[in-house]
């Protein structure tokens, strides 16, 4: 499957790195605007989902592509765990405790923890999805 | 000494957040971590146990302490019943952990199996701690989204139809959980089990409640395998792999369906005569059908999988007769008999039900097959396996020494009581059927001597999966020790009483 | 109360369709529409009447705002929803590679 | 605002029957793509932008995932085989309508049942919220995030999150382990 029309390959290599952007957007802003660390790492992984499908299958070293998404997923997860479970180690008794300085809301920089909370968990659900397609891709054309 | 409360949901993620990461430099490592993480979780469980005793521990998440007595984030709930099942769950997690690292070895993806392992065990201690509704349902799914996988480790085609029949089974009552929560959040505008105890008992006496509990009973029904549910266990049981189908026949049934009615039904919900005989007739109906259809197998695994749904049957019927009794108004001492025979009777079937799933494993380990027919002589080809399995086949059907007998003692003596005759008898009579089916099993597999040729090379299993049974076999004679007066104490009458106190 | 009523009828109509379709790809159709049913049966419960969605400008204070927390169980049901999907669709496509078909009778080769 | 809702729900609902007496998979997986994307119009409607955002873009992953299942099959003999009917054995048929005026007798007394227990309960648009409404009072000061939904889903119950995103990562798993093409060593 060599991917599709010369048109379509030139359109996604374009758009992709502006739905890769906006996904981007939706996960720092969560805070702010609907949307958050789920919504956002979804759009991430639609941005290569979509590069895949335009450019076929050999596009991506699949094998080793998906490999290295599960391995981000691993890293992405762990580090949410680490921040969770923080406080546990720094002394303060409590799982999940906010502990940054809460600045005046409706900044950038506003919510505490939940910013870096929400870029972890958008990491990680983005290179789960990348990794579910990717095994299903896999397993059709090798089998 | 709070602080060690979270730790039994951060050690099991963090390990099996760990294995995927780590696999390619530590393989050896990474196999034993799931057994370490959870014998250090056994350890901490023991520990505040007699820390927590007689009295309830809650440890708020975040932080938030509860605004003019509403609460407001998740608690998570330590007391006498929660720390048992903990002990329960992570004691047979770490034998089954150390039993799968032989057994596993000829299945390629490992890692896999290891993080998905942990984070079934995650799933279970979160299920067990949490103190709110919506997280229950949150923790129940990862417990059971990684059980789903486990099922269809091997990927052959039983395996895979036995996991999507699990699979679609299990979503339906992972869905009528979501809306029985649902309509609780209607009703009472709020999640904490406490909470919405105290509203429902304030509350007008509404059919709401009935409404709210008939979805319940069908969704952890389901997922505890009582009878009118049970069509995906005998499949899903008998073609996992061993240590799997032992967790979940010894815990995974116990942990997210018959702790979360017990917990649900007793503190939640006031109690009323009706949701105590549909619990009762579900009871009796799975402990009798059960067995009934356990006779005529012939696959060692669909035997003990059909067992387990019986035995099920009696911690239901025992946890139905102290709810008939609390509902009518009668004396509280017989009702806690009951559920102190129950809740004891749940322990000890963790105990001698997933020592059976290992042993069943070990003979299919060495000879490569389950089906009773084929099987035979095995007990001087395997003397470590025979043993054990006749040690677990004794307390299952109940024989005195043996911790099976000392439950089923107690169950029966609350149902005399209670002037429940009829389910004394029929839970006499199922005890006898249990023990010849049992005895069928050993005859069998282990003492009738014609052996075909092809098992003439059976040797035993490798030591790693000895140990395990080894240990489990001396845990079933020592639970029968829990009726020390001094022992009793701690460990069983705590949990009772967290369950009966919300009542007296 | 109507809405209500027509909530639970999809939920009925998706429970229908798991439990009497033969085709694979229908039964976890049928269970998907169940999910969507409850979500939108979840937010129903936290609607409030004319009250702002959940997010609040700092510079002018908070008229009525609807309840922010059945929202946040259905994110997290949602992605429960995709997680289960993803998981019985790669059963599916595995049980296609052995049986040639998707259909449940064909199968059926476990005893029940 | 009501009468869209049930616009909204009547449309599901025929999509989802559509969708389940399809003849080919296909056009089933479109009318369910239907009853997914108006899902996105209520939510829209009952003031829930969070939701809309995800459930648009978890929808369409899914869409894309189903299809990806679905390619392999191709529409022809799906469609061919559906249409087989089962001439000739008379229980068959008796069977069929038994199960039938089962459904719609069980489904009749649920309905019933749940119309008599909502009228106790609040109407739509009524919700006195209990647990809630510390978050509405003081959620911005408390978190300092201006979303509700985030400040309740990452801080308020950010535990909740830790079992979704394990959720998610156990279902990575499952599926990895699933889909490896060789299971066994030798």
């Amino acid at each position: 499957m060599k991917g599709m029309t010369i048109i379509v390959k030139n359109v996604t290599a374009l758009l992709s790195g502006l739905v890769f952007l906006y996904g981007c957007y939706i996960v720092l802003h969560g805070h702010l605007t609907p949307g958050g660390g789920f919504a956002g790492g979804i759009i991430i992984a639609g941005s290569f989902i979509l590069l895949v499908i335009a450019n076929g299958i050999h596009y991506f070293r699949l094998n080793k592509e998906k490999e290295e998404s599960s391995l981000f997923e691993g890293a992405g997860i762990f580090c949410f765990l680490l921040l969770a479970a923080g406080g546990l180690l720094l002394a303060v008794p409590v799982f999940f405790k906010n502990l940054l300085p809460v600045g005046t809301p409706g900044e950038l920089f506003s919510a505490g923890i939940i910013p870096i909370y929400n870029i972890f968990i958008g990491v990680e659900v983005a290179a789960a999805l990348l990794s579910i397609f990717l095994a299903f891709v896999i397993f059709k054309t090798e089998d | 000494m709070d602080s060690l409360i979270p730790l039994f949901i951060i050690i099991p993620l963090g390990i099996a957040f760990l294995i995927p990461l780590t696999w390619r430099l530590i393989p050896g490592i990474c196999r034993f971590l799931p057994s370490t993480g959870m014998l250090a979780l056994v350890v901490i469980a023991f520990f505040l146990l007699f820390y927590v005793g007689e009295g309830v521990v809650t440890y708020k998440v975040g932080g938030w302490e509860p605004m003019d007595n509403i609460p407001i984030g998740i608690h998570l709930v330590a007391d006498g019943l929660s720390m048992m099942m903990l002990i329960i769950v992570n004691i047979i997690g770490m034998m089954a952990g150390l039993f799968s690292i032989p057994y596993i070895n000829k299945y390629t993806g490992e890692n896999y199996y290891y993080s998905l392992f942990s984070l079934m065990v995650a799933g279970m201690n979160g299920v067990v701690m949490t103190g709110d509704l919506f997280n229950l349902f949150v923790f129940l799914e990862v417990s059971v989204i990684a059980s789903y996988a486990l099922v269809a480790f091997g990927t052959s085609k039983y395996e895979l139809e036995a996991s999507f029949k699990y699979q679609v089974l299990g979503g339906i009552a992972s869905l009528f959980i979501l809306f029985s929560l649902a309509m609780t959040y209607w009703y009472t505008g709020t999640l904490n089990i406490a909470d919405v105890a105290q509203v429902i008992r304030s509350g007008s006496e509404g059919s709401t409640a009935l409404f709210i509990q008939l979805f319940m009973v069908a969704g952890f029904g389901l997922k505890a395998a009582m009878i009118p549910f049970h069509a995906w266990l005998p499949d899903a049981h008998s073609s996992a792999p061993s240590p799997i189908s032992a967790m979940l026949s010894g815990v995974l049934i116990k942990a997210i369906g018959v702790y979360a009615i017990l917990r649900l039904f007793f503190t939640m919900f006031n109690i009323t005569i009706e949701i105590s005989y549909v619990i009762t007739t579900i009871g009796v109906l799975s402990m009798v059908v059960g067995v009934l259809l356990a006779i005529g197998q012939w696959d060692m695994k669909r035997l003990l999988a059909y067992h387990s749904i019986s035995q099920m049957g009696y911690v239901m019927t025992a946890a139905g007769i102290a709810m008939i009794i609390i509902a009518k108004g009668g004396e509280t001492r017989v009702a806690a008999l009951a559920l102190a025979g129950g809740l004891f009777h749940m322990f000890n079937h963790a105990a001698f039900k997933s020592l059976l799933f290992l042993n069943a494993g070990a003979v299919e380990y060495s000879t490569g097959t389950r089906n009773l027919k084929e099987l035979g002589g095995m007990a001087d080809l395997m003397p470590i396996t025979s043993i054990t399995s006749m040690g677990a086949s004794m307390s299952i059907s109940g024989i005195p020494p043996f911790n099976g007998f000392f439950s089923k003692l107690i169950i029966i003596i609350a149902a005399v009581q209670g002037r429940f005759y009829l389910i004394a008898l029929l839970a006499v009579i199922v005890s006898i059927i249990t023990l010849a089916s049992f005895m069928k099993v050993q005859r069998y597999v282990f003492l009738d001597k014609t052996r075909t040729q092809k098992l003439e090379d059976a040797r035993e299993v490798p030591f790693l999966m000895c140990l395990p049974m080894i240990i489990m076999a001396i845990l079933c004679l020592a639970m029968s020790l829990m009726l020390i007066p001094g022992i009793r104490d701690t460990f069983l009458l705590n949990a009772v009483n967290t369950l009966l106190s919300v009542i007296s | 109360m109507i809405t209500y009523l027509l909530c639970f009828i999809l939920f009925l109509v998706g429970l229908y369709g798991v439990l009497t379709r033969k085709n694979l790809i229908k039964i976890i159709i049928g269970l998907s529409v169940m999910e969507y049913s409850l979500y939108l049966f979840l937010t129903l419960i936290g609607y409030i009447e004319g009250g702002a969605a959940p997010i609040i400008d700092p510079s002018k204070p908070a008229s009525l705002v609807v309840d922010p927390l059945p929202q946040a169980f259905v994110l997290t049901a949602i992605v429960i929803g995709l997680a289960t999907t993803a998981l019985l669709l790669a059963i599916a496509i595995r049980l296609y590679k052995k049986y040639k078909t998707f259909d449940i009778d064909k199968i059926n080769t476990l005893k029940g | 605002m009501e009468t869209t809702l049930i616009v909204i729900l009547i449309l599901m609902i025929v999509g989802a029957i559509h969708a389940l007496h399809a003849r080919d998979l296909l056009s089933a997986i479109v009318s369910y793509a239907v009853v997914g994307y108006s899902l996105v119009v209520g939510f829209l409607v009952l003031k829930a932008p969070d939701l809309a955002i995800v459930q648009i873009v978890v929808e369409t992953i899914a869409l894309i995932i189903m299809i990806s299942v679905l390619i392999i099959s191709t529409r022809e003999d799906l469609a061919k085989r559906e249409t087989v009917i089962i001439k000739g054995q008379w229980y068959i048929n008796v069977r069929n309508l038994a199960y039938i005026f089962f459904a719609l007798v069980a489904g009749f007394f649920l309905v019933y049942f749940f119309n008599k227990v909502s009228y106790g309960l609040e109407p739509l648009g009524v919700h006195e919220t209990r647990m809630a409404t510390e978050y509405i009072k003081s959620g911005v000061e408390g978190t300092g995030s201006v979303n509700l939904v985030t400040g309740v889903l990452l801080d308020y119950r950010g535990y909740d999150t830790l079992g979704e995103a394990t959720i998610l990562f156990t279902a990575v798993m499952g599926i990895l382990a699933i889909l490896r093409l060789k299971t066994h060593k030798i």
